[in-house]
């Protein structure tokens, strides 16, 4: 059972209250009408199905109800980031895990002793 | 190879069987092969026999990146059943069906195909109009397919409740005879033999990290952990993992992967006779030759390849297994655990050329993928030879998503499996 | 006296304190505390059960979760049965009854131990080479066969009376083991405020101290600090200590699931009290001190009653006070065996012999052995042992081989060293790393919060153990901003460093491929399978494990796992971690399913969901369906009446005088915000920009694939809102749908939506008397067709109180649709319901509503379509706006095999023989005659009879329907084919006049 | 002119629970899902007489009204003296949306030093008063129906759901209040 944290609710809630919508950043075009076959294919059906960092849509359904992004690791479950709606993928190279294992260690302690 | 039998294993229990060969062995990969398949699951497995059995073609290599029949082959519940509602998927499942009845001899391989029923549960009159329709299509296909009353089910199925108090109580059911399970293990493992006995190299601890292509664009080869491996024909039968493979030859796949589990309970004596699934409570249950009871139900709900899932999907499941079965509330879960299945818009799987030359796939099977296995490989197989689909595979294409012409059985039935 | 091998003064029990049990029949006399093992041990029954495959009698192995042959059964009546419980760990209480199980007709003489006579035909995986031919006798003869043989226990038959639990639960800190090492981590915690748990699966807190007396702490003696500990931490406010509770999942992101067994230990539990609770613990970090599980020696015949771990009997011993022979013998690899024998020589029990592998043991231990008289016999083998029911025997040679020498014993323990256990670190994906030097997995790189302490991280030294533990305990809540106000620090003691153990077959185990030396008892896996397993190709350790089920047994390879890796490894040449461990999955015991299910059952499996006037209808006779998680009312049969009288005489007095339906169940969304109407003409395919206030009209919704989604009727309440109401089913998920597009695709509009569909009880009146039934009922509102045509809406007053008063009906007759704040539903229902009843109506219910709106060719989304149906197939294409430049949908109609001719269409079907009725789900054919496969073009959607055409009718789906209306077409039943002629959709009515009546 | 319908309410009457968490059925109410964007808010809360809670998981009452923070433009304001909140939140005069809501709803107490723990047996938030303090708030699940909790004292939650699912909460609470504890 996942941890996420809801951008809206500023608090890390049980998966229980949420639900995944799928991929993030796939724009509904403004020009439907005009789309080849092809493009609508590529828009509706086909997903890069990443194994590793993903953008994903999820709800706070039982929450605040509002649809938010996040960014998550498919291998290890792992959340990066999650942000709000309609904001910008955010910076590959910034991104932490948001409930990282922030493993401590003897030897960790010890070193910040020193 | 030499023979199994009730006499090989008399001659052997003799001397401490102390004469038996390797099932398969562990060569070295070669330069080139005619055909490469990647992933040694059932499926890929299968495909290979195939190819070598009755296409001629034995200079194939069968990747598999861990260890053989380790994927949804050695993760599944092993149900078995081909009472689909459209004609395409009624057409692979029951051809695999068939192939099923006879597996065993046909592998020299004791695959434990048993043909105990597969009963699904209806609980209102939506699902009975469903159920019917599929009974009526199935008929007119040539596909056992029965109705039964709620008694009737209980009479086939002893520890089912039929009360009319249950919270969704059962107004009848759709039993399939000939449906059933197998053993999975003894499928990857049978095939393995029988391929590697007709020259296949199967390949484990060997991950593709490439697929090379030829400056026409057509495919020519792989490039794996052990090294760069040619073939003018490849096959991604890679069951969890075919986004990624085929990412690799640059062509997006409509597939999303789900985590699936499962969980056997302590082993008992036979007390459950059938398969018995149910789409309106979300479970399925048999019992296996070991005792034990074996449970699963649908996927967790986001994209994962971490092969394992949420407490609550297991909790769910069991409160729909201990509602069908409330004498079960006081047995134990013994082992769970989890797989990866990709999952297509229309549930309904890939087995199909790709855009690119020489590049085949064999995907999308969802939940339900060990059912099909002969039948898949055999029509894979077929596939690859012949460089076109069987008529049976052929609606399954990649294409269909781009005309609209879907094989939809999720969408008419809301059945999983 | 409670067992003839209790030794007095031995044990923690009070011998006061006494209860009586049956094992197959047989009473014995417990003290409090026991378990049903150290019972039974006192009294000299060491044989319990069989083994899974050869029958083979077994024993007692250990004292604990880890038990792989001691299985019993356990009833307290016909409905509480229990199979497959370890006699370890289950708690004897009064009048208990206990049987063993797999085996018949009695343990000492079990018909199917003929099985271990033909052990040599039933290798590893021999199943797969035989039982082939002839290929009939598979299903009819070997496989029942097969079948019978397996499983252990037998299922409960019947219903479990028995109440389960469940807590979701937060920590900062929780503590997975409550020995020495949880325990310090524990304190050191809950002394800085934070938040802690600590569960631990035995009855009381202690661990390894319930063996080993020769701990002290601080002074104090070890197992007496730890309760006191664990009282002590009882009395915090922020801890919560749990025993006998067993932590047996690590999922994602510190969730870890307990199973808390609270009364299965008592004879008369208070019914109030569940008989397990799950804890669903979220915890901030984890603390894992699960300690190690003592290894077996795999020698020939280890497996006699008799033999056991060292430490089992060291706690049989110290703890339970019964000693588990009188004449014991110890073989082992590893020196903390020889505190067994210390133990027990002192208790004064003969120690035979102590026999150990090893040419130079521990020196401490050498000593201590030498001057307690006790024979140690370095750099031998147990080769082989001796006894029936029970072990008399073991014969023992010199490393290397030489003559054996038989030796009496009536029981024999081993020690092949300590696994730590590192399930929980596992479960939690984190990787472990094998320590070539003491051949053991340990933590390795973490992927969660956690941090293991003690010996399941492989400390050793019990002063490390706690200086590890205490600062644990501090730096974890340090994470969750708690700090130490000063370092806790605790002294421990006790008697024997140790060292030694092995992994994998012992010399007593020998290279011989007949030679039975068992490495997991329960699944009768020897070393030799794992030799075979190897040598038919066999070469991942999951091939092995599946090939031998070594480790799938009960106790999931806590014992068996290194052993089998070990021979695997050095069969095949290779290092241990070369071959690779395999995964450790949940649960780390058993969890019964009735704990995971807990609240989940019956009325609380699923809500069930009634509407506002349930208890009226229920009052007037309606029979109820299940409609997802709704009850909604089926038909209101009368005295003498089956169904299909019911139902016909509800559609005939519908159509001649007027009905009432309770219609609550709707979906409604209220969509409201300026931009509301242009919201709408994005979500429907039809314009909405042209109802006016007060206008109601049927729309269609699609998903982006262009197939319909969800239809119904939306009234324009004022300029900024709309009342949307959904189909029955499709409540939920079009609201999400609804939400999904306004906050993702079109957030730029102003328009907010809330789910109404429980704020108004909604009452169907429809009829040519209609009308007149509702009219003196309502207030403020001209109901006169001028004034209120069809599909309109209005605001006013019925029986005094508000409703949304809608015109429009689904029946094709007069109607409306009266919308009342859902409290008011009950009353408001009743005084409809008395005037029609007394202008001659009657309520109906679904199916009569099914009917009606089939005579008229309605359609119901999800029924006449199926999620693979375009509004032109369903002849609704007059709904979709033409002019329209985007609403979803659009471009998925357009594809290429949605615009194809010969899609499958929605048209009528009139049987030849109208008193046939067709099957919903029939299927339907040009050509009757064909051969199997039969080419289908369509099938049956909806089927009736009805009363008001006096005819059969149908709805179907059929390829290119429209073009074959006036042909005739096949429906093949199995007993016979029905002929019909495909027809248009409206069968009543034809010319729609009685809607505007 | 017909006479005035009268109430039935869902769980009437219903009460039970254990000692350590008593459960009750809350008196009818008026409530309204209130949605409007950030520059509404002081309009809003001008003419519900208390300030719209703008941060997530709290509330503000007055006088037996009470504004719940729902989602960032969404509040469920409850009345438990009936007034009239559509007329109320209407004479703003500010763009937003109002739907009643008084009988979707019912709300269930539970009060008693075990009311969290009982609340526990099906909800996955941390209720302990550090994370849920007295005026916390939050729509989210007990189990398989979806409530909004509202904390009105120590000791004391306000379980609001959807009247259908009244029964299957009320059960769920009883059971759970029964293993909290007497």
């Amino acid at each position: 059972m996942l941890l996420i944290y809801c951008p809206y609710c500023e608090e890390e809630r049980s998966e229980l209250e949420f639900r995944q919508a799928g991929d993030a950043h796939i724009a509904r075009p403004t020009n439907m009408t005009e789309m080849t076959d092809e493009d609508f294919e590529a828009f509706f059906f086909l997903r890069d199905n990443v194994k590793g960092l993903t953008f994903e849509r999820w709800r706070h359904l039982n929450g605040c109800g509002r649809f938010f992004n996040a960014a998550r690791d498919t291998v290890s479950d792992k959340f990066l980031t999650t942000y709000k709606a309609g904001l910008p993928r955010p910076d590959l190279s910034t991104l932490r895990p948001a409930t990282e294992a922030t493993v401590e260690t003897y030897e960790a302690t010890e070193s910040n002793a020193k | 190879m030499r023979k199994y039998s009730v006499f090989a294993v008399a001659r052997e229990a003799m001397r401490g069987h102390r004469g038996w060969e390797a099932q398969w062995t562990s060569p070295e990969p070669r330069k080139e092969y005619d055909v490469i398949i990647i992933g040694a699951g059932g499926h890929g497995l299968g495909t290979a026999y195939y190819l070598a059995k009755e296409h001629g073609i034995t200079n194939i290599a069968v990747l598999e990146k861990g260890w053989l029949g380790g994927g949804n082959t050695g993760r599944n519940t092993t149900i078995i059943r081909s009472n689909y509602l459209y004609d395409e998927s009624a057409g692979i499942y029951d051809h695999a069906l068939k192939l099923w009845d006879g597996l065993s001899q046909d592998l020299n391989y004791n695959v434990m195909y048993s043909a105990r029923g597969v009963m699904m549960l209806s609980h209102n009159i939506h699902d009975q109009q469903v159920f019917k329709r599929h009974i009526h299509a199935n008929r007119l296909n040539g596909i056992d397919n029965e109705w039964l009353t709620p008694e009737q089910a209980k009479e086939f199925c002893p520890p089912l409740d039929i009360s009319r108090t249950a919270r969704y109580p059962i107004n009848g059911a759709a039993l399939q005879r000939r449906g059933g399970t197998a053993r999975h293990d003894a499928v990857a493992w049978g095939y393995a033999r029988a391929a590697a006995d007709r020259g296949v190299h199967i390949i484990q601890n060997c991950e593709v990290t490439g697929i090379r292509r030829n400056p026409d664009g057509s495919v020519a080869g792989v490039d794996t952990n052990r090294g760069q491996i040619n073939a003018k024909k490849v096959g991604v039968v890679a069951a969890g993992h075919t986004s990624v493979l085929m990412e690799m030859a640059g062509v997006r796949m409509p597939l999303v992967s789900y985590p699936l589990q499962a969980l056997v309970s302590e082993p008992i004596k036979p007390i459950f006779p059938c398969v018995v699934m149910s789409n309106t409570v979300h479970a399925y249950i048999s019992q296996s030759d070991k005792g034990e009871l074996v449970i699963g139900a649908g996927t967790d709900q986001y994209s994962s390849y971490s092969q394992t899932g949420g407490l609550q999907i297991i909790t769910h499941t069991l409160d729909a297994i201990c509602e069908l079965f409330p004498i079960f509330r006081r047995m134990k879960m013994m082992r769970s655990w989890g797989g990866i299945v990709d999952v297509t818009p229309d549930r309904s799987p890939i087995l199909a050329k790709t855009p690119v030359s020489g590049l085949y796939v064999n995907c999308g099977w969802g939940t339900g993928g060990f059912k099909a296995t002969p039948g898949s490989a055999n029509v894979f197989a077929h596939t690859i030879a012949n460089d076109a689909p069987h008529k049976i595979n052929a609606p399954f294409t990649l294409e269909r998503f781009r005309s609209g012409r879907l094989i939809d059985e999720a969408a008419a039935a809301a059945v999983a499996h | 006296m409670s067992g003839a091998n209790r030794i007095p003064g031995a044990g923690r029990l009070t011998p006061a304190k006494t209860a009586r049990f049956f094992f197959d029949g047989k009473s014995f006399a417990a003290l409090e505390g026991d378990t049903v093992a150290s019972v039974l041990l006192a009294n000299g029954v060491h044989l319990v059960g069989r083994s899974f495959k050869y029958h083979r009698p077994r024993g007692i192995v250990s004292a604990g979760a880890e038990e792989p042959n001691a299985l019993i059964g356990v009833e307290r009546d016909a409905a509480r049965k229990q199979p497959n419980v370890r006699a370890t760990v289950q708690d004897v209480f009064d009048g208990m009854k206990v049987i063993s199980q797999n085996r018949w007709p009695s343990l000492a003489f079990d018909v199917g131990a003929v099985n271990n006579l033909l052990a040599p035909f039933f290798a590893a995986g021999f199943y797969y080479k035989t039982f082939m031919w002839p290929k009939q006798a598979w299903k009819h003869v070997y496989e029942p066969q097969i079948r019978a043989a397996a499983g252990l226990g037998v299922s409960p038959t019947e219903d479990d009376t028995d109440h389960y639990s469940s807590r979701y639960a937060h920590c900062d800190v929780l503590v997975i083991g409550a020995g020495v090492a949880g325990l310090s981590a524990a304190l050191a915690a809950a002394k800085t405020g934070a938040r802690v748990i600590i569960c631990d699966e035995q009855p009381e807190v202690g661990g390894a101290l319930h063996y080993d007396k020769s701990v002290t702490i601080d002074g104090q003696d070890g197992y007496a600090w730890a309760q006191a500990t664990a009282a002590n931490l009882a009395k915090m406010d922020n801890v919560t200590v749990l025993p006998r509770t067993t932590a047996f999942g690590y999922y994602a992101q510190n969730f870890v699931g307990l199973n808390e067994r609270v009364t299965e230990h008592l004879a008369k539990p208070d019914k109030k009290l569940p008989r397990e609770r799950l804890w669903q613990v979220r915890a901030k970090r984890v603390i894992i001190a699960t300690g190690a599980i003592e290894r077996h020696m795999v020698f020939a015949n280890n497996d006699r009653p008799g033999i056991m771990l060292a430490s089992a009997a060291r706690t049989f011993l110290n703890h339970f006070g019964v000693a588990v022979g009188k004449k014991v013998g110890v073989y082992t690899a590893n020196d903390s065996a020889y505190e067994a024998a210390f133990d027990l020589k002192r208790a004064g029990i003969t120690i035979a012999a102590i026999v150990d592998s090893r040419e130079q043991p521990g020196e401490a231990v050498l000593a201590e052995a030498r001057s307690l008289g006790i024979d140690v016999l370095a750099g031998h083998a147990v080769v082989d042992t001796g006894g029936k029911l029970r072990v008399s025997s073991m014969s023992v040679a010199r490393n290397g081989g030489g003559g054996a020498r038989k030796i009496a014993i009536d029981a024999l323990l081993m020690s092949a060293g300590w696994t730590p256990s590192v399930h929980m670190f596992s479960q939690s994906r984190g990787k472990v790393a094998y320590d070539a030097e003491t051949q053991r997995f340990l933590p390795g790189t973490y992927a969660q919060d956690c941090l293991s302490v003690g010996a399941c991280n492989g400390t050793n030294d019990l002063q490390a153990t706690i200086e590890e533990s205490l600062a644990a305990g501090e730096l974890m809540s340090n994470a969750s901003g708690f700090t130490a106000s000063q370092k806790l620090a605790l002294q421990g003691a006790n008697a024997f460093a140790w060292t030694g153990g092995m992994a994998g077959a012992a010399e007593g185990a020998g290279p011989d491929t007949t030679v039975k030396a068992f490495i997991d008892f329960q699944n009768d896996v020897c070393a030799k399978d794992i030799r075979l397993a190897v040598r038919e190709g066999m070469h991942s350790i999951e091939h092995i494990k599946r090939f031998t089920t070594n480790g799938m047994a009960t106790d999931q390879g806590k014992l068996s796992n290194i052993h089998g890796l070990a021979i695997a490894a050095e069969t095949l040449g290779r290092e241990i971690p070369k071959v690779g461990l395999t995964t450790f999955r949940a649960p780390y015991t058993p969890v019964t399913f009735g704990t995971l299910i807990n609240h989940s059952r019956g009325e609380l499996f699923d809500p069930t969901r009634k509407t506002p006037m349930h208890a009226l209808e229920e009052a007037q006779g309606a029979v109820f369906e299940d409609v997802g998680q709704w009850k909604r009312a089926w038909y209101y049969p009368r005295a003498g009446e089956d169904m299909h009288q019911a139902v016909n005489r509800e559609c005939k007095t519908v159509r001649d005088v007027a009905g009432i339906f309770d219609a609550s169940t709707l979906g409604k969304i209220e969509v409201v915000g300026p931009d509301a109407a242009e919201f709408l003409n994005l979500i429907y395919t039809n314009s909405w920009d042209t109802l006016k206030p007060g206008r109601c009209r049927y729309g269609i919704m699609l998903r982006e694939d262009g197939f319909v989604y969800d239809d119904g009727v939306v009234g324009r309440m004022a300029e900024d809102r709309f009342h949307v109401t959904t189909t029955t089913g499709g409540a939920a998920r079009v609201m999400n749908h609804m939400e999904d597009y306004l906050q993702t695709e079109f957030p730029h509009l102003n328009v907010w939506l809330t789910s109404a569909t429980e704020q108004w009880a909604v009452i169907a009146v429809q009829g040519p008397k209609a009308r007149e039934i509702i009219e003196p009922l309502v207030e403020g509102i001209d109901l006169s067709n001028e004034a209120f045509p069809h599909m309109s809406v209005r605001e006013g007053k019925v029986c005094g109180v508000p409703t949304r008063l809608f015109r429009m009906s689904f029946t094709g007759e007069t109607g409306f649709e009266v919308n009342v704040p859902a409290d008011f539903g009950p009353a408001v229902w009743a005084a409809i319901s008395e005037r029609t009843e007394a202008l001659g109506g009657c309520a109906y219910g679904t199916e009569a509503m099914h009917i009606l709106r089939a005579e008229k060719g309605y359609i119901i989304v999800g029924q006449d379509t199926d999620g693979t149906v375009t509004p032109d197939d369903a002849s609704l294409g007059w709904a979709v706006g033409k002019k329209k430049a985007d609403f979803v949908g659009i471009r998925g109609l357009r594809r290429p095999d949605l615009v194809a001719d010969g899609r499958k269409q929605l048209v009528g079907l009139l049987t030849k023989d109208p008193a046939v009725v067709l099957e919903e789900g029939a299927q339907i054919v040009a050509n009757p005659n064909q051969p199997l496969p039969m080419t289908m073009i369509g099938h049956v959607t909806s089927a009736y009879w009805s009363e008001n055409c006096g005819r059969s009718i149908a709805l179907a789906l059929v390829a290119g329907g429209k073009a074959k209306i006036g042909q005739t077409l096949y429906v093949p039943m199995p007993d016979k084919t029905i002929a019909v002629e495909v027809s248009d959709m409206v069968f009543f009515d034809k010319e729609g006049g009685r809607i505007n009546g | 002119m017909a006479d005035l319908a009268t109430r039935t309410l869902p769980l009437s009457g219903f009460h039970g629970g254990s000692g350590a968490a008593a459960l009750s059925v809350a008196s009818p109410a008026t409530r309204i899902s209130l949605r409007a964007k950030p520059d509404a808010v002081a309009a809003l809360s001008g003419v519900l007489g208390l300030s719209l809670p703008t941060k997530a998981k709290t509330s503000a009452s007055s006088n037996g009204r009470y504004a719940l923070w729902l989602g960032p433009d969404e509040w469920l304001v409850i009345d438990e003296n009936e007034a009239d909140l559509m007329a109320a939140v209407a004479s703003g005069n500010v763009l937003h949306s109002a739907t009643d809501i008084s009988h979707r709803n019912t709300a269930i107490i539970v009060k008693g030093r075990g009311a969290a723990v009982a609340i526990n047996g099906g909800c996955p938030q941390d209720l302990s008063l550090a994370a849920f303090p007295v005026g916390a708030c939050s729509r989210t699940v007990l189990a398989k129906a979806e409530i909004v909790l509202l904390r009105t004292a120590e000791d004391t939650f306000r379980v609001e759901c959807w009247r259908s699912f009244s029964p299957y909460v009320s059960t769920l609470l009883a059971e759970a209040a029964e293993d909290a504890g007497n």
